[in-house]
């Protein structure tokens, strides 16, 4: 005699973009257990990247994720260029900042969107998805793409900014602040998003840390981690601090990527105002050998590239950690004992992103 | 409650939407949409095939067969750089949708230089 | 009302209904600073669902899904004749049941927890019409909607906290936020389309329909707090509904435990101590 | 016929049957029998019908008085002795104290009973005879093959388990020992509760009224398990606190007036004119024994605890007999507390339970429960309009009385049927009866939508119940509400039933119902829908010369209103049969709501051909498992379907998913039950609560 | 009829297995800037009630079985559009041993459209053609055209 409802919830279902699978058991609107299905989404990246020549790959780690693919590149194309100790012209680095910032503003917004409409909040997501939009005519402008820009490459940038975008930049950047402000108060004050996400889906501090929580979620249970902090790139030049929130629930990781989104407009115009002149693209030469961590601040949070190349033109061995993957332990935790209408938003709480964690 | 102000504000102002097929909206120039591929000049040295990560194209140098898969291709750009003689570039506009995928296939002469391509054809 | 009236009613209430749902989407799209589809976009939904293919799950499946469109239309005849008001919240009762029972006949988790969705939303919402309709008692002396006719002056007067409850269940019967719980018209919940996950073709387009004709009832129940002069109650009725599209927009869908902890709290809550404090 | 023929036949040839079943042990001879009585009461009730006008009839047998008299001890002796042999101290102290209350009121006060009249016929002992005769004997047929069905599965063992059969000899020597046992007392109760009706001198109401909780007593514990000898003699307490309940009521009445008050005549004649304490507070002590035979709130247990007795005796205690004997009582009282403040305390009461019981059952998923609680709600709307006791609500609480019996006779019979066929009465096993037994189903979606659904009955007796309520706006909102709940947990149930596999109509071949069951189940189901559609006819037959002359006195003498402002002419217009039902506060359309339900069945028959459409596989989330046999329409560079994972079976994957991990699960339903909210401690606090209102009933009757 | 078919192409979108890229891309399509609920497209969660199937990404063997189980429960008329190099052909990830290739290996496909990922216009024109390809369907009759599409 059991009271339990077995739903397949997803692959395909309207809240996931993307496919995963949870196997829900729920008694009244109770969630009792939440059991993963994975696997939708697995190309066999890294494997397809050991067959490919390094260069190739660059294209090949973009496609990771659509969403920050430009950070893949660079944390590619950093790997790389460690093996190969290729010096990147420090515009290019700089180059590399503002697009790596401008893919978090897009990623958050985005997923702000997300998370408005996994709670019903129809309007909202489209005003998220509306001031988004500036930030890939942005992406589209500088590098060529709406989401994925192919402009990191081996040892710089493949396009250059010249002066005029530049300044038009900062200006869109300042309108994109502008838009951002009027439509942020609701994820912060707004009584019936509160009523859905303060208390949701806690996690506790310790919990967040014993599970190896990352970048916001680890953030919003008052963690400061973020990999910004180790000062890769031109990171240990700009004015950086990490946004930390204390509550542990649905509500502060919102209230994490809203303040991240403002923070990253900041970083943007601090590393366009000081752009450096000169070069953006080192040539290189030389072998692949040896072996490499990279790790990078994603939006989603902390991402490990490893990197083993012998002395072909391939890779040995290709490994990517990304943030879902390790987010998803923490979202377990979060899930049994919700509701089933809390589902959908403690699941998107974590942002995750499948094609990441599954690749 | 706090959206009130911002509906509101939608309501009485003209909606931003982009009436696309009504009206076009120039991509930016830097835009990737297509590639575009002159011929003539190829000396089909296989550069752009050795770089593309999408395996877009397949040269026969010895048949003087170039075929190009428009439905492969991801538009990165890689064989553009490549490309000794400049014959690919890419294009800000984008391809229009087909209800068959054709590969594009160019007969060349593999040391001549001026061959006018033979056109589309369905593989 | 003469009965040709109702007819005519009757046949016009599905196009109203329409036209309501069409300004819904298209001022929903305004307020979201969207251009938005054409007014008349939901008839040319309901008229290509009626020519796709139609599928369905089990037999009493179709049965329950005519049940609905037939008791709704019996509940407006019996709403646009004036006739008692306790018998029509029963048939408007019957209707709801109907498409929580389609629901349940098809055995996919996601319309079984729509329906039982549905049922709250019954539980939640029957309440307030049951007390309107003592109000019309209270009012007028009989149960028949007709008196309010005869009344000389608006229901309004006397029972403002019921036509505040009746507000908040106008907002459970349009399924729309913060109440879009049991199914509603933009895909992106956690149980899909809910009741209506398993219908298809002309079922679907019964569904709508059926909806379209609650969307005319429970605008005429607004419209019944003020009859004289009858044009005062039009405007009420759409400003109630202009209202409605607003709120959606600026609320979040909240959950099932709250809703029904709202209506049996104010909504009944309300409508008890409007009726007692008018009795008293 | 003259009537001591009848009360022969109404009374005495029940228990004359009973006694021959006992005896002759053939189940040939059995059938034989109970059918012919079945057909004799049938006789008797129409005849009965037709030859009581609307002055009520009365009959003296003093010569039965010490009888009587005699009855009543050896049950109060025999209730001491199951006390004593059962170690339960408190039954123990009820029925002493009974047996000192009615030793002394006999020996010490000397009530004169010659003047009394022993029985009464008047209209609304018809529709109660009519109801238990009709409703009550069907049941016994049904019995009649239910018992065979019973005795082979050995029993429920318990609420959950599953039928372990016995062997056919075994079966055999069982049945008969134990059926005719069973029979013995299920056909006496139908003579007991029809002199139970009739009954008018206190004394005889009183040893009726004893005997019915005797024989439900014995009912109850038929199975002999622990189980179900521990709810028999829960309901033996419960109902014998009612019976001390009306021990003190004649006591009082007794003591106070002379022996002027002997005869519920008596006590409604003079509720007119007295309006002394000792007379309220009897009149409050009999409607509370009222209260825990129609299993009021905080009564109820003994009724839920009745629902481990064989299907039979649920239905038989439901619709006809037992609980509707204690709202009978009520309802025979209302004219006497006309008026005074004790009866807007039963409108309360009645309210509360109604609220309370539907609010319990939405908690519960036994199919029996449910309908238990939903029996204690219905009686609670019944004593509520008794309470609110104006002339709508009197006869709503008599068109309550007859649809319920009816609807809850067939609905409990129903889930007999399906119980004994799937072998659990748990409704979350009940899923996909529908294509099970379809037969079965359209008989209880009859029964479902005739307890809470227009156009059937019991939603007009709800529907002259609420309109009659408004005058008593406190109760309003526990009526609103409960009403509401009830739709609730009826649609769950319904749902349950109906939801089934897509196909599986083609595929599962329904299982076969014995003719008994088709007959009698088809019977009440006609019942059903045809007294809803002669609804009118119905009120006007039946219900309103029931309580007719009731007010027309009442009013005249009490509150010295105009009789031309209640003329019941003048209240209900029923137009034609199937016409409007008209009353000043509003008006059912009967004929329009009719013309709906045709019109649902038909509709769909007319545009709905399922050979034409597709059936199609209920949303997974695309995660469906294909089923072994189902062929994919793909052409021949796609990749063949074999090439997916995927899991062999005959059909079996439908309504299957492949969950983590490639495993197949079975997407199951499950029902809601709020149990976080209707949790125990809800359940006492409803109790307390009840307890304090039944006080402060008998509180109000003595200020 | 037809009329109303091309006015009400109600779309579904799955995620075979992408990057994202064409997904999100997908569902920039609904918001205020392109606002396809203009054609009176409504992204809609159910296969039961859509018109539109949107394949993004390539095949892989786990999110074949979900395809094929979502393009039997769609009912007719129905086409499918391929967005983006990953649901033509397989794209950048062609030599990963999990892939399939492109969609129409799995199901018919009635639209291509090409791009990494294809730009929000690029899409709006593939359901421009889906609603052509719908009511040419439409007129086909609703039971020639299960085979007019596979074969
Ligand atoms: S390595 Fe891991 S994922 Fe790969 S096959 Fe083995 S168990 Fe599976
Ligand atoms: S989750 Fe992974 S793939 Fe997705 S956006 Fe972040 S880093 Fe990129
Ligand atoms: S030993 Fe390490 S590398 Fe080898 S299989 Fe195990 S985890 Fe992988
Ligand atoms: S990579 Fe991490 S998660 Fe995967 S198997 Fe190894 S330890 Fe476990
Ligand atoms: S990254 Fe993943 S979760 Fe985020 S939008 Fe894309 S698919 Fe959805
Ligand atoms: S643009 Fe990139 S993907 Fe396209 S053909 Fe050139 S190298 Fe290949
Ligand atoms: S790289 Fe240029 S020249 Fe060489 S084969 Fe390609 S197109 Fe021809
Ligand atoms: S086509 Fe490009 S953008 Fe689209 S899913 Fe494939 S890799 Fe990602």
């Amino acid at each position: 005699m059991s009271f339990r409802t077995i739903i397949p919830f997803g692959p395909q279902h309207p809240v996931f973009p993307e496919p995963i699978q949870l196997k829900l058991a729920v008694e009244d609107e109770k969630v009792v257990e939440a059991i993963p299905g994975l696997g939708y989404v697995h190309r066999g990246l890294e494997k397809g990247a050991e067959l490919n020549d390094y260069v190739k790959n660059i294209y090949l780690a973009e496609r990771v994720c659509g969403i920050c693919s430009f950070i893949h590149s660079w944390t590619y194309c950093s790997c790389i260029e460690t093996l190969l100790q290729v010096e990147v012209p420090p515009r290019a680095e700089f180059l590399r900042l503002v697009f790596s910032e401008l893919s978090r503003v897009h990623s958050h917004l985005l997923w702000l969107g997300l998370y408005a409409d996994a709670f019903g909040f129809e309007s909202l997501f489209m005003q998220c998805w509306r001031v988004r939009e500036r930030s890939l005519d942005m992406q589209e402008a500088g590098g060529g793409g709406r989401v994925i820009l192919s402009t990191c490459t081996i040892g710089g940038m493949r396009k250059d900014l010249d002066e005029d975008m530049r300044r038009a930049f900062i200006k869109e950047v300042a309108e994109i602040r502008r838009d951002f402000q009027q439509i942020m108060t609701p994820f912060f004050e707004d009584y019936s998003i509160k009523k859905r996400t303060v208390g949701i889906g806690v996690l506790t501090k310790e919990d967040a840390q014993s599970l190896g929580a990352v970048g916001p979620v680890l953030r919003a249970s008052g963690v400061a981690g973020d990999t910004r902090l180790l000062g890769y790139g031109p990171y240990r030049e700009v004015d950086f601090e990490p946004v930390v929130e204390a509550g542990g629930d649905c509500h502060s990781r919102g209230k994490v990527r809203v303040r991240e989104v403002l923070r990253a407009l900041d970083l943007i115009t601090q590393a366009l105002e000081r752009l450096p002149e000169g070069e953006i693209k080192t040539n290189f030469r030389g072998k692949l050998n040896g072996e490499v961590f990279q790790r990078m601040e994603q939006p989603r949070g902390e991402m490990l590239y490893y990197v083993k190349a012998g002395s072909n033109r391939s890779l040995d061995r290709f490994r990517i950690r990304t943030p879902t993957f390790a987010n998803i332990p923490p979202l377990l935790k979060m899930l049994p004992g919700c509701d089933l209408a809390d589902v959908p938003v403690i699941v998107l709480s974590i942002d995750p992103c499948i094609s990441c964690a599954e690749r | 409650m706090q959206m009130l102000a911002t509906v509101l504000n939608n309501l009485f102002k003209r909606p931003v939407t982009r009436e696309y097929p009504y009206r076009y909206r120039e991509p930016f120039r830097s835009s990737k949409g297509r590639l575009v591929l002159d011929m003539r000049e190829c000396i089909m040295c296989t550069a752009c095939e050795k770089r593309c990560p999408a395996g877009a194209f397949e040269i026969k140098r010895k048949e003087g067969l170039f075929k190009f898969d428009p439905y492969s291709c991801v538009v990165c750009g890689a064989c553009v750089e490549a490309c000794p003689k400049k014959c690919l570039d890419v294009d800000s506009d984008w391809r229009k949708p087909v209800g068959e995928m054709r590969t594009e296939i160019w007969h060349i002469e593999p040391p001549a230089k001026v061959k006018s391509p033979a056109g589309a054809e369905t593989p | 009302m003469s009965f040709a009236f109702s007819v005519a009613g009757i046949l016009a209430a599905p196009f109203l209904g329409g036209l309501l749902a069409g300004l819904d989407r298209k001022i929903t799209a305004r307020l979201q600073g969207r251009k938005g589809p054409p007014i008349i976009q939901p008839f040319y939904d309901v008229i290509k669902l009626f020519g796709k293919e139609s599928t369905y799950t089990n037999r009493h499946q179709v049965f329950y899904i005519y049940a609905y469109l037939l008791w709704m239309a019996m509940a407006l005849l019996l709403l646009l004749t004036l006739q008692d008001f306790l018998v029509f919240v029963f048939a408007l009762t019957f209707a709801e049941i109907s498409l929580a029972l389609a629901g349940f006949s098809t055995r996919s988790p996601y319309s079984h927890i729509g329906s039982n969705r549905e049922i709250l939303q019954i539980l939640a919402s029957e309440p307030v019409l049951v007390f309107l309709a003592f109000a019309l008692y209270l009012a007028s002396g009989s149960f028949m909607a007709g008196g309010l006719f005869l009344l000389g002056e608006p229901l309004l007067r006397n029972f403002p906290l019921i036509f505040a409850a009746v507000l908040l269940i106008l907002t459970i019967k349009m399924r729309k936020s913060p109440f879009d719980l049991s199914s509603s018209a933009h895909a992106h919940q956690e149980i899909v389309r809910g009741v209506t996950t398993e219908f298809s073709g002309r079922y679907l387009a019964l569904s709508e329909i059926a909806h379209w004709v609650e969307l005319v009832i429970i605008l005429f129940v607004v419209f019944l707090f003020w009859v004289d002069p009858w044009w005062v109650g039009i405007l009420l009725a759409l400003a109630a509904y202009l209202a409605e599209i607003v709120i959606d927009n600026i609320f979040a869908r909240l959950k099932i435990s709250w809703m029904v902890a709202t209506a049996w709290g104010w909504g009944f809550g309300l409508s008890l101590l409007n009726i007692l404090y008018f009795t008293m | 016929m003259s009537w001591n023929g009848f009360f022969l036949i109404a009374i005495v040839l029940p228990l004359v049957v009973a006694g021959l079943v006992y005896v002759v042990r053939s189940v040939q001879i059995r059938k034989i029998l109970i059918i012919s009585m079945a057909v004799a009461l049938w006789a008797a009730g129409l005849w009965l019908h037709f030859s009581v006008g609307a002055e009520p009839q009365s009959f003296s047998f003093p010569w039965m008085n010490l009888p009587i008299l005699l009855g009543d001890l050896m049950i109060l002796a025999y209730i001491t002795y199951v006390a004593i042999e059962r170690r339960h101290p408190y039954l123990l102290i009820i029925g002493a104290l009974q047996l000192a209350g009615l030793l002394y009121i006999e020996f010490a006060l000397r009530p004169d009973m010659t003047q009394v009249s022993s029985l009464v016929i008047d209209r609304l002992a018809v529709v109660m005879f009519l109801l238990v005769s009709l409703v009550g004997s069907i049941i016994c047929i049904y019995a009649l093959r239910y018992m065979d069905e019973h005795s082979l599965h050995n029993g429920l063992r318990s609420e959950t388990s599953h039928f372990q059969p016995l062997s056919p000899e075994a079966s055999a020597q069982h049945d008969q020992g134990h059926t005719g046992r069973f029979f013995f007392w299920f056909v006496a109760f139908i003579g007991i509760m029809n002199g139970l009706i009739f009954a008018n001198n206190i004394f005889w109401l009183y040893f009726f009224w004893e005997a019915t909780t005797l024989c439900s007593f014995l009912l109850i514990g038929y199975e002999k398990t622990e189980e179900s000898q521990s709810n028999a003699l829960l309901a033996l307490f419960l109902n014998s606190i009612g019976g001390l309940a009306m021990v003190v009521a004649i006591f009082l009445l007794v003591n106070s007036f002379d022996g002027d008050i002997l005869s519920l005549l008596a006590v409604v004649d003079s509720g007119l004119e007295i309006i002394s304490t000792p007379f309220q507070v009897a009149l409050a002590f009999l409607v509370a024994a009222g209260f825990t035979k129609a299993a009021q709130l905080p009564f109820q247990n003994w009724l839920l605890g009745a629902m481990v007795a064989p299907t039979p005796v649920s239905a038989l205690l439901h619709s006809s007999t037992m609980v509707k004997a204690g709202v009978y009582l009520i309802l025979r009282l209302a004219p006497a507390y006309h008026g005074v403040l004790l009866s807007s305390a039963i409108t309360l009461v009645g309210g509360f339970t109604f609220f309370a019981a539907s609010l319990l059952a939405v908690a519960d998923d036994n199919a029996k429960r449910i309908l238990a609680y939903s029996t204690v709600a219905n009686l609670g709307l019944i004593v509520a309009c008794c309470g609110v006791n104006t002339p709508l609500a009197v006869s709503a609480a008599v068109i309550l009385i007859v649809f319920h019996g009816v609807t809850k006779a067939l609905l409990f019979m129903g889930v007999g049927v399906i119980e004994h066929a799937i072998g659990s009465r748990n409704v979350e096993n009940m899923e996909g009866l529908v294509v099970r037994m379809p037969a079965v189903m359209v008989v209880m979606t009859i029964g479902v939508f005739g307890m809470f659904l227009p156009p059937f009955g019991m939603l007009f007796g709800k529907w002259a119940a609420l309109e009659a309520s408004i005058r008593e706006p406190l109760v309003i909102g526990l009526l609103v509400a409960g009403s509401t709940l009830t739709a609730m947990f009826w649609t769950k149930y319904l749902g349950r039933m109906l939801s089934s596999l897509p196909g599986a109509e083609d595929r599962v071949i329904p299982a076969p119902i014995s003719g008994y069951y088709m007959a009698t189940l088809g019977i009440l189901a006609v019942g059903v829908v045809g007294l809803s559609l002669g609804m009118t006819g119905v009120v006007q037959a039946l219900a309103i010369p029931a309580v007719e002359n009731w007010y027309a006195v009442a009013i005249q003498e009490v509150s010295g209103l105009n009789l031309a402002v209640f003329s019941w002419a003048s209240y209900f217009n029923p137009e034609i049969v199937l016409g409007n039902f008209v009353v000043p506060e509003g008006l059912f359309p009967v004929g329009l709501l009719f013309l709906g339900l045709v019109l649902t069945v038909t509709i769909p028959l007319f545009f709905f051909s399922p050979e034409k459409e597709r059936v199609s596989r209920v949303y997974l989330a695309g995660e469906n498992l294909e089923d072994a046999d189902s062929e994919e329409d793909l052409t021949s560079d796609m990749i063949p379907a074999g090439d997916a994972p995927r899991e062999k079976g005959e059909g079996k994957m439908e309504g299957s998913f492949a969950g983590p991990l490639e495993a197949p699960a079975e997407a199951s339903l499950g029902g809601y039950y709020f149990r976080n909210v209707l949790s125990e401690k809800l359940v006492r606090g409803l109790n307390g609560a009840a307890i304090l209102l039944l006080l402060w009933m008998i509180g109000v009757a003595l200020v | 009829m037809n009329l109303s078919r091309a006015r009400s192409p109600w779309v579904l979108h799955y995620d075979a297995s992408s990057c994202n890229g064409c997904d999100i891309e997908t569902v920039a399509c609904m918001t205020p800037l392109y606002d396809i609920e203009r054609f009176g497209a409504i992204s809609i969660g159910c296969p039961k009630h859509a018109d539109i199937l949107l394949v993004t990404g390539t095949i892989n063997h786990k999110s074949l079985r979900v395809l094929r189980n979502i393009y039997e429960q769609m009912t007719e008329p129905k086409v499918v559009a391929a967005i983006g190099i990953c649901a033509t052909s397989g794209g950048v990830f062609h030599q990963s041993y999990n892939l399939l290739g492109g969609v129409d290996k799995a199901i018919p496909v009635d639209v291509y459209i090409s791009g990494c990922p294809p730009r929000p216009e690029a899409i709006i024109d593939a359901i421009v053609m889906g609603v052509e390809k719908l009511k040419k369907k439409g007129k086909e009759g609703l039971a020639g055209s299960a085979e007019a599409s596979s074969g």
